[in-house]
């Protein structure tokens, strides 16, 4: 039998993990309108269906600990508290973007919440993660660093250089590996001689575990899980949370190469509402309160849009700005 | 001649070689089944098959790795990483050995392949994904490279770098790919390497230039030329060989020259290149070289200010402008 | 009860292993002697200690099979059959090197011999090991590439990006890394978080092995176990051949990382005389028998070092030569 | 002021600094128990201890991640490359990532980070050991590059480097790490970034070159001198901030300049500096300024051939008397 949810989290803790699903949703769903208009241009890579990840995991982390994630990262970013409106606009291009205009969709940043950047080369993350989990580790800080990247990036060779060096040096990491089961167009078992991916740190003599990304709950006890064992062990954890992206690889991607079967049965394990029935199931919510949530969640985003879109350019002279100190 | 975009030249270009030569193979990151994250691959798979057209992993160095042991096994690999900016993962590949191999082992190989690249800036994609690197590719020796500017060239040059025995980095701009033009429908048709195009004739400047910079500039000399300022446009089509003997014989005559790169200005090819001018015409000259680069920065994701960043036409313009009249 | 020799291979067969193991050992002592007196310069890597390894291995192979290696590869294309003098010749940077002395003590490439070359990039020879196996299953060929690294390059990206693709493609590759215990003066458990190196593939799904390199006939009973398998499966294998340079890393390096009774216990072990003690059990070869065989490699050897010494340098014209087609 | 060889220098500015900084950590291949390749880090395991000099494994792209992330988070790290040849592996953390993060994050984060190289060829290691880099560092935005030719400049600029907030490439060249020299003794002696040093004057010529050069720059000028030509040399320092201003001054008051470079020539940096002295001099250039280069090629094994592929002292006096043959 299932734990009660009760058992794990507040309730007001329970109900904020939907609160942050939904704006994450609904996020995304306005960034694809905005792409649609052209105020959103470049890459865009959105994150509905993987909510689950991001908001369990990151509930299960503590404030002083440091993210960082691929370019998939907008929830990544809201969900650790960044500003809805600051990161709109920086999707827009604008000043007020929450790094100037300069990163756009696939770089968000965010020292202040230790949100220590979203990257766009697959796999450049793994090591930078490493070097912050040294930082922490020399300065005999109480920080972890957890680092997100796809199931994609576990064939470049930083993966392989960062958890062998990880283990070696005994860095307070955590890998999770978001397996959606595409990197662009190509499914796992085309890129990874052994297609389960948690099994790939065998070599590594690093503990590692599955969890369905749909869940967030699971997620948020698994982290919780692997979290304590780094910080026990001073020794990385890896996990591999099982989700699946209910968009394209990004909004250029009609994602032709997945059938509308797979997708069904996909949609079926959508984690916001398979949680929102949960919570009222175990009464921690009614429908009316779930529903205001969303309408709030829907008003936040479009505030952010409005935000974005009456914000200024930035001027000629940010060109030259913030590249040396 | 039939009409055609870039990337459906480019696609033409490797379906017929690819009928032409049994040992020729296509790999890279979902060129096969995605049909490339440009498109440029489409439909190779359906006509060739899965033996001859291949997904990979992401692992670029080990992309080129890959390529560079199967044309020493006598393949002829055309491999495409998916952007140039990910060329940085594989330059212990590209240049610590594909460039160096034959040398090194004293001529006693050689390596039929092409590393075809999507590259250059414009679209947004921030600082990660909008490099211009042909100055890194050309500074090292042991490889050709091309970068063409029209569908023909496309084609043409990519027919002949396929057929070349020596390795060739191939670029692609991607603001490019849905520029039309006119190519030739015969499949022995081939560009040549090492031959620059005068894409346009002109009697006071001369303006050199490749790929999408040969198309900016090209714009410009049109919008000078309503001016009464006469451009010659050079299209170089290869940085490795370079046809500096046209380029410098177009700046003898006109006596003022405009190098056009998209890449940084610091240790820039445009240096190079001006240089060679200034060499060789130092006593036709009539004003210094001007370059036209791109800024010395990681390039800004936000449109206003990436615009910037990128050579335009509107800086061309104002540097043929500069060189007149700063004419002795 | 170990396997007579005689079970294994032929009387000849087996003296020859003696033979090639005492050429390589008097040919990388010679070069050590010219390196002193300056007619080899640049970097050089002796393998003198490991000539089990390169033996046996060669001797299991087809000569049809591709081998790759390292920098410290004078031995591996010796014993493939590549003349002492003009490898001794690419030593000293003469005309009639094996590479017109263009490549040097790390260079050496003989494709007649199918010798695919020595490498000095650490972990650069894999991935091409890899293009040389799928050119020869594209071709249909009976051919597998054999490719052979330091336990230094088993943290290199390449290393992960290779075993992942070979499993992936199915290419008949034969991974061989010979673990010396050290690269440099870096000993193998402080820098790879798993130091049982064959144990590395779990996370490809390669069938691994391990093999005493100190063993010429245990090297050859392994390799040509793991290259029946790879013909048969037409899949990767991994063998870890447990061996020891008697030299320091190169020329340079006085070894001053390892203790002196570290390098007494190895040097009991040395394959030569152990071999030796072996034929002369099993009556395959007598000592003098084995004392002419030494003699004549030495004579060989001292014909390279003749024949390089009196070798042309390079014309100023080969600078341009033999750069592109 | 003490007589030390390059290599001490450099070792001192380490200590020094590791004294200094308490988040100074230094890192790489063989740097702790082994002391460096080239023993440059000799005796700090001994005086700092394994907590903040240590040893990595053979994972390249990663040390530079690591450093990255480390310096993120607060440390300074200081790490070597066994050899630039290696940066060729890392070209994705160095260029993708470290030159890019400050900027690409709006200023947001600065990365306090060295990364030393040696580097340069000359000793027989052949194509994959001997290369000369530097014109693909200075190509890149977004990092400072220091490259010394003197003992004290090892130490001044190494001392320099570690205190900078921007993240440096810091190249040695092999070759010089025996070469000795008068160093300042005072701990707090730093040697300025953006600024070139005149390390010889003269009138005829200008002779611009950079670490190694700069001394073959100066035997030569020595025996220009025999023959009663006056060079002036100027020693970059760093090519990143680079200080143009110094040499264009002295070239516009020699009316001559050679451009000396170790790397190879096409795309090479000497083309980018040699044209700011055609634009800035352009009515004061008696000659066109020649240059001085890596020959385009792999680099040869053969120490016969592989002496040819690099400048010498020979080369930069042709050079010079050309350019004063050539002047009008
Ligand atoms: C080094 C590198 N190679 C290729 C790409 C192009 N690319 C962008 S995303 C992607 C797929 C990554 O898939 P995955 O890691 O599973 O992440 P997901 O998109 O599924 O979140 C690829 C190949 C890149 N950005 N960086
Ligand atoms: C990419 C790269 N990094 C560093 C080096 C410098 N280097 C040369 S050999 C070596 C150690 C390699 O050790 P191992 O693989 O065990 O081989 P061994 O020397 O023991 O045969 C290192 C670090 C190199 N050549 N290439
Ligand atoms: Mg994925
Ligand atoms: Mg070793």
């Amino acid at each position: 039998m299932e734990t009660k949810l009760r058992a794990i989290l507040s309730d007001h803790e329970l109900v904020r993990l939907y609160e942050q699903m939904a704006l994450s949703r609904e996020f995304e769903e306005a960034c694809a309108e905005q792409y649609t208009k052209g105020h959103i241009t470049g890459f865009l890579h959105l994150y509905s269906g993987q909510e689950a990840v991001a908001v369990g995991a990151t509930a299960a982390l503590h404030k002083d600990d440091y993210i960082l994630s691929a370019y998939r990262e907008h929830a990544q970013a809201i969900v650790r508290g960044a500003e809805p409106k600051r990161v709109m606009a920086e999707l827009f291009g604008k000043a007020t973007g929450l790094c100037k205009g300069k990163g756009g969709s696939m770089h968000l940043f965010s020292p202040d919440l230790n949100f220590m950047g979203g990257y766009a080369i697959v796999g450049g993350q793994l090591p930078i993660a490493c070097g912050l989990a040294f930082s922490a580790k020399y300065r005999q800080e109480d920080r972890i660093t957890a680092c997100f990247f796809g199931d994609g990036a576990v064939n470049q060779g930083t993966f392989h250089e960062s958890l062998n060096w990880a283990r070696l040096w005994e860095l307070p990491v955590l890998f999770v590996c978001e397996n959606n089961f595409y990197g662009i167009g190509t499914e796992v078992h085309r890129s990874s001689a052994l297609p389960t991916v948690h099994k790939r740190t065998c070599g590594y003599d690093i503990p590692s575990e599955k969890v369905d990304g749909m869940d967030v709950i699971a997620v948020f006890k698994a982290v919780k899980y692997a979290v304590e064992k780094v910080r026990e062990t001073g020794r990385p954890q890896f996990l591999e949370a099982i989700t699946y992206r209910f968009r394209g690889h990004s909004m250029a991607d009609p994602a032709k190469y997945r059938s509308a079967a797979e997708h069904e049965i996909w949609k079926a394990r959508d984690p916001l509402p398979n949680y929102a029935r949960r919570l009222l199931a175990e009464g921690l919510a009614t429908e009316q309160e779930l529903e205001a949530i969303r309408q709030r969640c829907g008003a936040i985003v479009q505030e952010a849009v409005t935000f974005a879109e009456a914000s200024p350019w930035p001027g000629e002279q940010a060109v030259w700005e913030d590249i040396y100190v | 001649m039939s009409e055609m975009t870039y990337r459906d030249a480019l696609n033409l270009a490797l379906r017929e070689e690819m009928r032409r030569d049994p040992a020729m193979v296509v790999f890279g990151e979902d060129v096969a089944l995605y049909e490339g994250s440009f498109k440029v691959t489409r439909g190779l798979l359906a006509e060739f098959g899965e033996e001859r057209i291949k997904d990979t992993p992401i692992s670029e160095n080990t992309i080129i790795g890959m390529a560079v042991g199967a044309a020493m096994g006598g393949l002829r690999p055309v491999v495409e990483l998916m952007t140039v900016n990910f060329a940085l993962l594989a330059m212990d590949q590209l240049i610590n050995h594909m460039a160096k191999i034959r040398s090194m082992f004293g001529g006693q190989t050689y390596l039929p392949m092409v590393v075809r690249m999507p590259g250059g800036g414009g679209s947004q994609l921030a600082a990660q994904h909008s490099q211009s690197l042909e100055s890194y590719f050309m500074h090292c020796p042991g490889m050709r490279i091309a970068y063409p500017a029209t569908p023909a060239d496309a084609k043409g040059l990519l027919k002949s770098a396929i057929r070349d025995n020596n390795p060739v980095v191939f670029l692609e701009h991607e603001l490019l790919y849905n520029s039309k033009g006119e190519v030739p429908d015969d499949p022995e048709f081939l560009a040549p390497f090492g031959r620059a195009n005068v894409v346009r004739a002109g009697a006071d400047v001369t303006i050199v230039a490749y790929a999408r910079m040969t198309v900016l500039a090209l714009q410009a000399a049109g919008e000078l030329e309503k001016e009464g300022i006469s451009c010659e446009v050079i299209d170089l089509r290869t940085l490795n060989p370079l046809d500096a003997e046209t380029f410098i014989a177009s700046a003898r005559k006109t006596g003022r020259a405009v190098v056009v790169e998209e890449c940084w200005r610091s240790a820039g090819l445009g240096g190079d290149l001006a240089h060679r001018i200034h060499e060789a015409c130092f006593d036709s000259l009539l004003a210094p070289v001007k370059r036209v680069a791109g800024l010395d920065v990681p390039m800004p994701y936000s449109r206003e200010i990436e615009k910037l960043c990128i050579p335009r036409v509107e800086t061309i313009v104002s540097a043929v402008r500069d060189v007149l009249a700063a004419s002795v």
